[in-house]
């Protein structure tokens, strides 16, 4: 029972964090058809926004708040810096501008603060343990799959309920015509890596909180995550992404309670295959997003 | 078909001056930087066989490149240091050593197989699937050649490669590689995987058959790759299978874009351009850490300085330096234009 | 070269809730031009489409002489001998326009010499051997139309599919289309479907014509017969066109 | 209404549209004719805040706007429909008249007032509701334009060709419409190919060649100028 | 020449960089000493580093320009993987190398050359240190063994300390293995768990900020059994990141104090580095950098010139007294054994404190 309960949580907790992480990606990924290979750096930007103001001596919350509040602001800077000016041009272009973003980010970060790890502040509440059916549960893990619950539902909302939705992906597939309509393309855009930059501020404080500390390279693997997430759910669907996030998590926690140690070392392997078979068998994600306009 | 010609004329004749140049210099230095180009050329030229005539970007490359790099570590190190290189090894393999040259081959062609076993069905998808796919094969690759220790020793750096390569055997393999990537690009093959590139619906509607050319160039990107990992290999006779991953992925396809990718002029102007743009922005960050004695170090400057002008490029030629036009047809037609004029 | 017939045999194409073509009959001769008019939506791209593979089919065949198409992929339908232009033009954008046209011979099993060939030889044909060399993406539209056109014809297919050849073209260009178009038939030996909305230009450049409206035929004849057809003013000319 | 003076338009070094002026009364309908590449998209465009003018200025409703972008042009009450379908292809139609009405977004009932009013017009339209627009037909992607450009219930219409691609019924309708809307107090400026059916339904004209108004006036008064064909031609 | 160039490849990027930049400070102190105070062989000391950036190929490139710039000894990264290419590199240029702390029997003269050494203790003495103190000093019979696949640094030192604990007497309960950057430690957690035995020590082998995760992870979930591991351990990024609540009950292995007690000169290299940057050394490595410079100093000074051969002669022949313990090699045929103690260190409330220097009697074979 115990170990039951400890699998759910382990899923749970996991897969929100990275439905989360996937959600943030899948925004600027699946709605304005951008590949943002800087989206980790945003992970990254909260991560030292931490760091630097640890020796402020302001409550904790408040430096998470300015933490996400920095995350924001570099994803509307992503934007400006990467994709604005080459977003009429060609695809490869983009994607090229994005990696580029994202190394100068790193470097910037290696270059100004450290190349070497730093500790972030913690809030209490991030190391104690809670015991639930027998079975032992860091605090964190709960306040993950809380957090995840109530922004996935919040963006939900916001892209179901509020025409920003159609008009990002107005504006991502004719810009110029979006305009011609009253759309602020630019301005929605922004709003779109704002949003973005907001999910990866709060991604950040969790899965920083995980690891205790932060380094230029810290962006990596939610970016590789939200990927997979993303790509297994459904490239063009926010539910697709929470979805996948949750499945990933599910396909890792079982290879990890399952697979020998032998085996397990290739686990990455075995998850980037089925990421290939599952493209294969369903080009377009688990969950189809909305139909596409593609006709001869 | 005769600016063809002048192209790898041309491309042959900047291969010579970069390999020819660096000697006369007589610095070892530059000896290492040339070859280290003219290796980076056979790795970017060999991707854009794929990449420029299928229009598919593939993050694959690298991964091919690891496997050519092992392949061909496992066959030419001497017996006798196997026990401390790889001491995981299979036994019947710890007796085999053969020469740099078979090796090499040998590294080309599993390369090859593997490419042509795995990617077949790949070569369906377009776009961002096949961005995504090309990505996952990546990382699949790095994964296995980190964890497979029997093979590659894992994670950890595998030494004891003869050093074999040297600045003539890579000029001489940069040059055949430049040669076949023209004859590709002008191929049968090459023509229709440039329509289709250019438009799916309309290609097929003629009658090409789009996944199989593709899996046509991607084996030919494969082969070249692998063929481009031993050169490497003997060349720096120690590595990880760090080398194989992402960040020599942006880096070569970094180069490959802001030459052009369309073009094989393209991918050589692009590989010296960043080649030299990288070595003379790492000598600078050397000398101004030579200076602040004791100071902070200045670290991930190149990389910093690079990836603007990454995205300068991008934003002022986004096809390129080359986008279209090999540099044999932009000199015919210049020299048409001004007969004709005059 | 002995008469073939392309024929549609009771064809419906079905998407989500619409059926886009209902028990569509037609068939094409070698050596004919066929005109494929009807209201916007009726079908018409849909009909190309089908026959070219593009999209499936829910009940009917569609035969090549005697080769059954329904049912082969695009790919294999151009190879027995079927080329088409789109409703909007599809060139190989930074090909010159001399590859373009190799292209579609070399698809057809041409070889690079062959190809190269009769690619010069269909541009001259064209008025395109000073544009040889240009991308085709810096063409003006009439000259991309052009192009698309002998980017088809380098295939040697025995069918033509036409997809609205003449929209945005002048009067001039278009008098220039229907001289080209006209002499294709005997020329070559091909057989020419076409859709457009330039009623004069279908009148008369087209032997016969097939008149769909919401995916029915709803009339079939030479230019005299339909132009007056009742079904047809109603539906697709309109009242103007009548006393016109 | 609208008052074009002086207007030049630029693409790096190629000079599209020189130095031209026109205006629009009140519930007037100008057309603009010319042959391929005279100038007319340009001009239109330059209006829209899509380009912008390398010289002259543009004015609607007395304010000035030559410099405005395209979103503060369509809160001043002027809608386009560009020459090329620009639908979102990906969007339904639905979607798509929805982002018409971008600027009335508060205005629900509004919208689904004119949303009603232009479903009587294009019936069609209703149909395809939730049809992806990138999988319409080519003639009802046209209509699509034409009615999420109305969705945004402007007081001034640029039309650029819209009759392009349409069966002669349905450019009838166009027509028959465009009559109604001037009826009912908008004013258009309509770019045609059509010559004979742009010139009986518009109060004037201007014809334009390389990028200069060559001649302008009443309808009967450009059909009596004999070059009109020369010029429409590009003769 | 005026001057004696020594070249260091140490890498400022990278996970190599905790390791490697304190050595590079160290260094710098000890170049500066020695030139304050008439230089080597009359000859003033010039220290180039340039990055090897945490990868070997570069570290291999880095060696060769700094041969090329006239560097006559060649100061390798602190590590196996990460060094040997630049020792590889100097054995080709016929000079010698040292690696500040590179720690795995590989680096050697067997695997690398007849002029290539290592300052640090081998993994032999490290994992036997471990072993002996925590079965014969402290009384731990079982252990739980985590390695990390990493490089040959992390898996040795693992291997090392199984055959002495074993050796000693002890029972290892369960060995497991773990993937550097996986920052996923409930796999292993779930094993540990599925044991339904708690071990009396904890043995974890990794690198970098791994070791941090990894302690966490065990802690949050009630394993509070010791925990005991190597050189990788003696960053205080690492014990910041433990904190107060997790940096108790962990015991590691290194190369010194940089303390009262663990050598009398300590205090003047900390009086010298304090100049030179303004705070006190906060990790031995440091003194791996100042240990190396001054024994290369020492054994130019004995061979009389910075001839490759001379140099290495002198090496093998001399007996030095650093920082991090008294130093003296085998022979070329022995692989340049270094034979050296090893220094114990707790970790208190995330604090660091000296246990003591320890000696293995017997050590396990390379
Ligand atoms: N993929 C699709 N999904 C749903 N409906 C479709 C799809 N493709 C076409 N249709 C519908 O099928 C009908 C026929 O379209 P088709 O393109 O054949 O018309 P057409 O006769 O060529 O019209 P036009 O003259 O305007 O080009 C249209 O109503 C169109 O909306
Ligand atoms: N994006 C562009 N870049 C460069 N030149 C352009 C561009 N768009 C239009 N032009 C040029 O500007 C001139 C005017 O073009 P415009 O599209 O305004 O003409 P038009 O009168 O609308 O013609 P049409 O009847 O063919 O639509 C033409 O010479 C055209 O080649
Ligand atoms: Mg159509
Ligand atoms: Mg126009």
């Amino acid at each position: 029972m115990a170990f039951a309960i400890q699998f759910v949580i382990d899923v749970l907790s996991l897969g929100g964090a990275y439905a989360l992480m996937a959600l943030g990606l899948v925004i600027i990924y699946g709605i304005l058809r951008l590949v943002n290979f800087a989206y980790g750096e945003l992970i990254m930007v909260a991560g030292y926004t931490m760091f630097l103001t640890s020796g402020s001596g302001l409550p904790w919350i408040i430096m998470a708040v300015l933490a996400v509040v920095m995350a924001i602001v570099f994803g509307i800077i992503t934007d400006y810096a990467a994709f604005r000016p080459v977003r009429a041009k060609s695809v490869t272009a983009v994607l090229i501008t994005s990696f580029a973003f994202s190394n100068l980010l790193q470097n910037a970060a290696l270059l100004f603060i450290s190349p070497r790890p730093r500790n972030v502040p913690l809030p209490e509440i991030f190391s104690e343990t809670v015991s639930i059916g027998g079975a032992i549960t860091p605090v964190r893990n709960l306040i993950t799959i809380a957090a995840s619950i109530v922004l996935l539902a919040a963006v939900a909302f916001l892209m179901r309920k509020t025409t920003l939705g159609i008009a990002m992906r107005a504006a991502a597939t004719n810009f110029t015509m979006a305009r011609m309509l009253g759309v602020p393309a630019n301005l929605i855009i922004s709003s779109a890596f704002a949003l973005s930059g907001f999910l990866a501020g709060v991604v950040g404080i969790l899965w920083i909180g995980r690891i205790g500390t932060v380094v230029p390279g810290v962006g990596m693997e939610p970016l590789l995550i939200a990927f997979i997430a993303t790509v297994i759910g459904g490239m063009r669907s926010l539910p697709g992404a929470v979805v996948g996030g949750f499945l990933l998590a599910l396909i890792d926690t079982t290879l990890n309670y399952s697979l020998s140690q032998d085996l397990l070392k290739f686990r990455d392997a075995f998850t980037f295959s089925l990421v290939i078979v599952i493209l294969l068998w369903r080009p377009e994600g688990l969950i189809k997003g909305p139909a596409s306009g593609q006709r001869t | 078909m005769k600016h063809a010609y002048l192209t790898a004329l041309i491309l042959i004749a900047v291969i010579l001056i970069i390999g020819v140049g660096s000697q006369l210099l007589g610095i070892r230095l530059y000896d290492r930087i040339a070859t280290n180009l003219l290796i980076s050329l056979v790795l970017v030229v060999g991707l854009q066989t794929f990449m420029g005539n299928s229009g598919l970007l593939s993050f694959a490359h690298i991964g091919f490149m690891g496997l050519g790099a092992y392949t061909s570590a496992v066959l030419t190190i001497p017996a006798q240091m196997k026990g401390m290189a790889l001491p995981d090894l299979y036994d019947f393999m710890k007796v085999v050593e053969v020469s740099p040259l078979v090796a090499m081959l040998a590294a080309g062609i599993l390369a090859a197989v593997v490419a042509a076993v795995v990617a077949y069905p790949l070569m369906r998808l377009s776009d961002a699937a096949s961005v995504i796919t090309s990505f996952a094969l990546l990382v699949v690759l790095y994964t296995i050649m980190n964890n497979w220790s029997a093979f590659t020793n894992g994670p950890r750096t595998l030494f004891g490669l003869p050093k074999t390569t040297d600045m003539p055997i890579a000029a001489i393999v940069a040059a055949i590689v430049v040669v076949v990537a023209l004859l590709f690009k002008e191929s049968r093959t090459g023509k229709l995987l440039r329509a289709s590139r250019e438009d799916e619906v309309a290609a097929a509607a003629l009658g090409a058959n789009i996944p199989h050319l593709r899996w046509r160039a991607f084996i030919l990107a494969a082969f070249i790759a692998g063929i481009g990992g031993a050169l490497w290999g003997h060349f720096i006779t120690s590595f990880a299978p760090k080398a194989f991953y992402l960040k020599e992925t942006f880096l070569i396809v970094t180069m490959l874009v802001i030459g052009g990718a369309n073009t094989v002029t393209g991918a050589v102007a692009g590989t010296v351009l960043i080649t030299i743009a990288y070595e003379g922005l790492r000598s600078t960050e050397g000398a101004i850490n030579a200076t602040s004695f004791g100071a902070g170090q200045v670290i991930g400057l190149t990389e910093i300085v690079l990836a603007l002008a990454m995205i300068a490029v991008m934003i002022l030629k986004p096809g390129g330096l080359f986008p279209n036009r090999e540099i044999g047809h932009i000199i015919t037609r210049a020299r048409r234009k001004k007969e004709t004029t005059a | 070269m002995s008469e073939t017939r392309l024929a549609v045999n009771d064809v419906s194409v079905e998407f989500t809730g619409l059926r886009a073509l209902d028990h569509v009959s037609l068939s094409v001769s070698t050596g004919e031009v066929v005109g494929l008019i009807g209201p916007n939506g009726s079908g018409k791209t849909t009909l190309i489409n089908a026959i070219t593979g593009q999209v499936k089919l829910a009940t009917g065949t569609i035969m090549a002489g005697d080769t059954r198409l329904s049912g082969l992929s695009p790919r294999e339908i151009a190879l027995q001998g079927i080329s088409r232009s789109f409703q909007i033009v599809r060139l190989f954008n930074t090909m010159t326009v001399l590859e373009n046209v190799e292209a579609a011979a070399l698809a057809k099993g041409a070889s690079l010499a062959v190809a190269a060939e009769r690619a010069k030889g269909l541009l001259s044909e064209l008025g395109l051997t000073a544009k040889a060399d240009e991308l085709g993406e810096s063409l003006s539209y009439g000259d991309k139309r052009r192009v698309e056109i002998a980017r088809a014809l380098a295939a040697e297919p025995r069918f033509l599919l036409l997809d609205e050849p003449a929209a945005g073209m002048n009067d001039a260009e278009t008098e220039t289309l229907l001289h080209t178009l006209s002499e294709l038939p005997k020329k070559r030996g091909l057989g020419l479907l076409i859709i457009d909305h330039d009623m004069g230009l279908i009148m008369r450049l087209c032997h016969r014509l097939h008149v769909l409206a919401s995916g029915r035929t709803i009339a079939e004849g030479d230019a005299a017969h339909v132009r007056s057809h009742p079904a047809v003013i109603e539906a697709y000319l309109g009242k103007g066109a009548a006393h016109a | 209404m609208l008052d074009v003076s002086d207007l030049s338009v630029s693409y790096g070094t190629i000079r599209a549209v020189r130095g031209i002026s026109f205006t629009l009364g009140k519930g007037e309908l100008v057309s603009l004719l010319g042959a391929n590449g005279a100038g007319k998209s340009s001009t239109l465009k330059c209006i829209a805040g899509a380009l912008k003018a390398s010289g002259g200025s543009i004015t609607l409703g007395g304010k000035d706007i030559t410099s405005a972008s395209p979103e503060q042009v369509v809160r001043a009450g002027l809608a386009t429909v560009p020459e090329t379908r620009d639908v979102f292809p990906d969007l339904t139609v639905a979607e798509n008249l929805m982002l018409g009405a971008y600027i009335h977004r508060r205005d629900q009932a509004g919208n689904r007032q004119n949303l009603e009013r232009l479903h009587t017009l294009f019936p069609r339209l209703a149909e395809r509701s939730h049809q992806p627009a990138g999988t319409l037909s080519g003639g009802e992607q046209q209509m699509l334009v034409i009615a999420r450009a109305l969705m945004s219930r402007p007081t001034v219409l640029l039309l650029d060709e819209p009759s392009l691609g349409l069966a002669p019924a349905i450019v009838e309708r166009i027509f028959e419409m465009i009559e109604t809307l001037k009826k009912s107090g908008l004013t258009i400026l309509l770019v045609e190919q059509n010559v004979n059916q742009a010139l009986a339904v518009a109060d004037r004209a201007y014809v334009m060649r390389l990028g200069t108004v060559v001649t302008s006036g009443t309808p009967d008064e450009i059909r009596a100028t004999s070059d009109l064909s020369a010029h429409y031609l590009g003769g | 020449d005026d001057k004696i160039v020594i070249g260091g490849a140490l890498s400022m990027t990278g996970i190599q960089a905790p390791l490697d930049t304190p050595g590079y400070n160290g260094a710098q102190v000890a170049v500066k000493y020695l030139n304050d105070n008439g230089g080597v062989l009359g000859k003033q000391i010039e220290f180039i580093n340039i990055d090897g950036k945490s990868d070997p190929v570069t570290v291999g490139n880095v060696a060769v320009e700094l041969i090329d710039k006239g560097a006559q000894v060649i100061v390798a990264p602190c590590d196996f993987d990460f060094g040997s290419p630049a020792s590889r590199e100097a054995q080709s240029a016929g000079l010698v190398g040292i690696s500040t702390c590179a720690s795995d029997p590989l680096y050697s003269s067997w695997s690398l050359g007849d002029k290539q050494f290592t300052l640090s203790m081998w993994n032999t003495t490290m994992g036997a240190t471990a072993a002996d103190f925590a079965f014969k000093e402290k009384g731990w019979k079982t252990a739980y063994v985590v390695t990390d696949q990493f490089i040959a640094y992390t898996k040795s030192l693992s291997k090392y300390f199984v055959e002495q604990f074993k050796a000693d007497g002890g029972e290892v309960i369960l060995e497991d293995t773990y993937t550097n950057g996986d920052n996923n430690f409930s796999a292993q957690l779930a094993r540990l768990q599925a044991l339904g035995k708690k071990p009396d020590v904890i043995f974890v082998s990794s690198y970098g900020t791994d070791i941090g995760v990894i302690i966490r992870a065990l802690r949050e979930v009630g394993y509070d059994a010791p925990i005991l591991g190597g050189d990788a351990y003696d960053d205080p990024a690492m014990h910041q990141a433990l904190g107060e609540k997790f940096g108790n009950d962990v015991y590691f292995v290194t190369h010194t104090w940089m303390g009262a007690g663990a050598d009398p000169e300590m205090e003047k290299f900390i009086g010298l580095y304090k100049d030179m940057f303004g705070k006190d050394p906060d990790t031995s490595f440091v003194s791996t950098g100042w240990d190396t410079i001054m024994m290369i100093a020492q054994a130019i000074t004995a061979a009389g010139s910075t001839d490759g051969a001379a140099v290495a002669k002198a090496l093998e022949d001399g007996q030095f007294k650093l920082l991090t313990g008294e130093l003296d090699y085998g022979t070329n045929e022995e692989g340049h054994v270094p034979n050296k103690a090893a220094a114990l260190i707790e970790l208190k409330g995330g604090k660091p404190t000296f246990v003591g220097w320890r000696k293995p009697e017997t050590l396990p074979k390379p």
